[in-house]
């Protein structure tokens, strides 16, 4: 990569998927490689709306800042680890999502309405979006390529045990799995169980071990040390 | 309508595989494509199930080949041209031209979306929520059954559930209905729920029987079992 | 399996469009790929079944890009490959060295079609029915409801009818079943029945009052409504 | 094209639903290009078959020629105009399709197993196959392009009669639409409505007027004259 405005050494390659990776050293593909059509047809998108002046290139560059350095999966981390150490935070946010995460400031587009969920030994939940790729943009960012594509947003509601062991999480037969369709404007944050050995953990130290994809029900968040 | 969008319990589609460390875009384009969206969208010329439906009708072999990001562009393609902003013929030319972005050839226009309007227009507290009194006809333990709909226009009922019972485990409020406003018919306002179906009656005997999906559902899609 | 392949129902594909004066084969590549997927088929490594499971599999985006003559050149590798004929990947090397066909470096083993076998291979009486004594579990005018399964093998149920009622319009004999005959798992001979399925009950308010749907369903698919 | 041998100066066009279309003689597309990979590769295939010994060339060209030249909708054309001249024989065709199309040598591969069901001015047949492309070959011959189409194959369940209008077939709101869905091994000719003023005509020039279309249920049979 070359920074935001460099569009110009760039190349992708693409799975059988047909999903965007990032770029590589591949031989076959040097850096200088010619523009592809999507690269030169987004460029002369860009240049011909902003010779319109319908779009500011600087807000572009401001959208984009946001959300690859200011809006992410930490704040969903802190919201998990606050509610596994405040019992009473843990109440209002299960109760009310919506109003508990605007009072941290985790408010906004693609979160306006906000349902928090919890895992228990008994229940796992998992989220998807299967009509196209609904996601709690301010608790966790954009969405991941997998969580866009095919074969999670296909699978997830008829197999989801199927998926989860694919990506190794084992569920036991007497654990109930729910799976939460994004279908209107509900966005769905998963509470993961706070892993055991945890205890002398800070509220800093656990909100490190949630992860992503924890917080969208495809992983545990494991303890620290060396089975990690 | 029925696309292929509409991916809820197929098969074929190969393995679930998470990129390790994954980077939030993968290319400039994507970025950009993720920003001129968000940054149009700030004309209000089009509302968020308009978007939606644009995608929907990218050619379905075209849709299933290519990811996220080239559906947003060809979403916002179709937008720009059904709204007067911009023919896909010039988009064609310039492409082809290969010219590179003239940035400073215009000011901006009133209205465009500037650096300084980015927090606010990410701080949206109101998307689809409406505040109209509008009675729920069903509560929290209601049975129910999804209505076997199949419109042409853009519509949030997934084929999988059309038909099933379910019941109802919360209702979430007051919502603007897709259906109508996708197509510039207005709000509609009406309840939204959070519907269980089971995972047998979903997918019958290769369902669990234990587990259960939970689609949100508004009003105009449900009848009382 | 709930692939691309089933497509009743759809929206999004475009008009119908009729090609005037069309011939048989619109390609070359088009009549040696129907020739040798029948010529091929007369090994009897695989039944016909299992033919349409192999174009089943091909990749969703792939198999909506592509012809019919295409889904069977596809099916055809994957069947030769699977049952050890050829390697893909020793076509691939083959189609990349462009060598033209040497039509008589071999003579054909025994048991390759010839062309005076070719009338007899047409002139087949017999490919699904059979003469088995099972009893029917349906007679005409029975109400009858399509059975919500999702295999992820083969399947003759469309996805548009699982979970709706229908009635028997008529008992057409025992056939082999496809579900099992695809899997290499035995013929289970059953009836089919033509099944009415009124255009209402299929798409709700979106099918015409007066219309009907008359899908071939097995036994196995059915049970009393 | 140049005859059944001649791979070597083919090309294809293809539309926007992938779909093969005739060599033109479209200047962007001389006749001496260059194979394309699907080409490539069926005479890949058939070389190594060959070599194998698996297939025989000579029974490829024998197969192709027998539904190039033998067999085709003329057949069906002519049990269409015999069930309009003759009753016992139209009683017998929908009674029992197969042992009546055996009688006159129609019966064979993809049509083992007839039902031939009736137009009226009540009630309108239409045949598709969702699931792949089943069609009744010693009756109609191979199937066309747009009935293996995901257009056709996608609609003529949902909205037959928007299809139908599409084609020039416009029913009136009280006809009935059937639907002849072959998703088993049963193949359907659809017997269309004689036309009236061909009361003067024979059996044979009868069989001249029904297309294969109006066998599928996409058409309606015409008579001849001036508004043919």
């Amino acid at each position: 990569m070359t920074g935001p405005r460099g569009h110009d050494h760039e190349h992708e390659r693409r799975d059988e998927h047909g999903h965007s990776h990032p770029p590589t050293d591949d031989p076959a593909h040097p850096h200088n490689a010619p523009l592809s059509d999507v690269q030169l047809r987004v460029r002369a998108l860009e240049s011909l709306l902003t010779e319109k002046g319908l779009v500011d290139p600087a807000a572009l560059d401001e959208l984009i800042d946001t959300y690859e350095t200011k809006v992410g999966p930490r704040n969903g981390a802190r919201v998990v680890a606050k509610a596994w150490v405040d019992p009473e935070f843990k109440r209002r946010l299960l109760d009310d999502a919506t109003a508990t995460l605007a009072d941290l400031g985790y408010i906004g587009r693609q979160g306006e309405d906000m349902v928090v969920i919890e895992n228990t030994s008994r229940v796992h939940n998992l989220v998807v979006c299967t009509l196209c790729s609904c996601y709690p943009w301010p608790v966790l960012g954009l969405p991941p390529v997998w969580y866009k594509s095919a074969p999670y947003r296909a699978r997830a509601v008829l197999d989801p045990r199927g998926v989860l062991r694919e990506v190794g999480v084992d569920l036991p037969d007497d654990v109930e799995v729910r799976v939460w369709d994004s279908t209107a404007e509900l966005r769905y944050l998963v509470l993961p169980e706070r892993p055991p050995g945890t205890e002398g953990l800070t509220e800093e130290q656990l909100a490190e071990l949630v992860t992503r994809d924890a917080m969208i029900g495809v992983a545990r968040v494991k303890a620290p040390g060396p089975t990690r | 309508m029925n696309g292929v969008h509409d991916l809820g319990g197929m098969h074929g589609f190969g393995p679930v595989v998470i990129e390790p460390d994954e980077p939030v875009f993968h290319a400039e384009w994507e970025r950009r494509t993720f920003a001129l969206t968000l940054a149009m969208g700030g004309w209000r010329r089009w509302n968020l199930d308009m978007s939606r439906h644009a995608r929907e009708q990218m050619p379905p072999a075209e849709y299933l080949a290519t990811g996220y990001y080239e559906h947003w562009l060809w979403g916002l393609e179709w937008l720009l041209e059904r709204h007067g902003f911009l023919a896909r013929a010039d988009l064609d030319r310039r492409a082809r031209g290969g010219a590179a972005p003239e940035r400073d050839s215009a000011s901006p226009l009133a209205g465009a979306l500037r650096p300084e309007g980015v927090p606010r227009l990410l701080r949206n507290r109101r998307a689809a929520r409406l505040d109209d009194p509008v009675p729920p006809k069903f509560k929290a333990g209601d049975a129910v059954v999804a209505r076997n709909v199949n419109p042409a226009g853009h519509t949030r009922i997934p084929r999988y559930v059309r038909g099933r019972r379910g019941s109802i485990d919360r209702d979430h409020g007051v919502f603007i209905f897709p259906d109508t406003h996708a197509a510039g018919l207005g709000r509609k306002p009406q309840h939204v729920y959070s519907v269980r179906f089971a995972a047998r009656e979903l997918w019958g005997p290769d369902g669990h029987a234990r587990d259960a999906v939970y689609v949100d559902l508004w009003d105009d899609y449900l009848d009382p079992a």
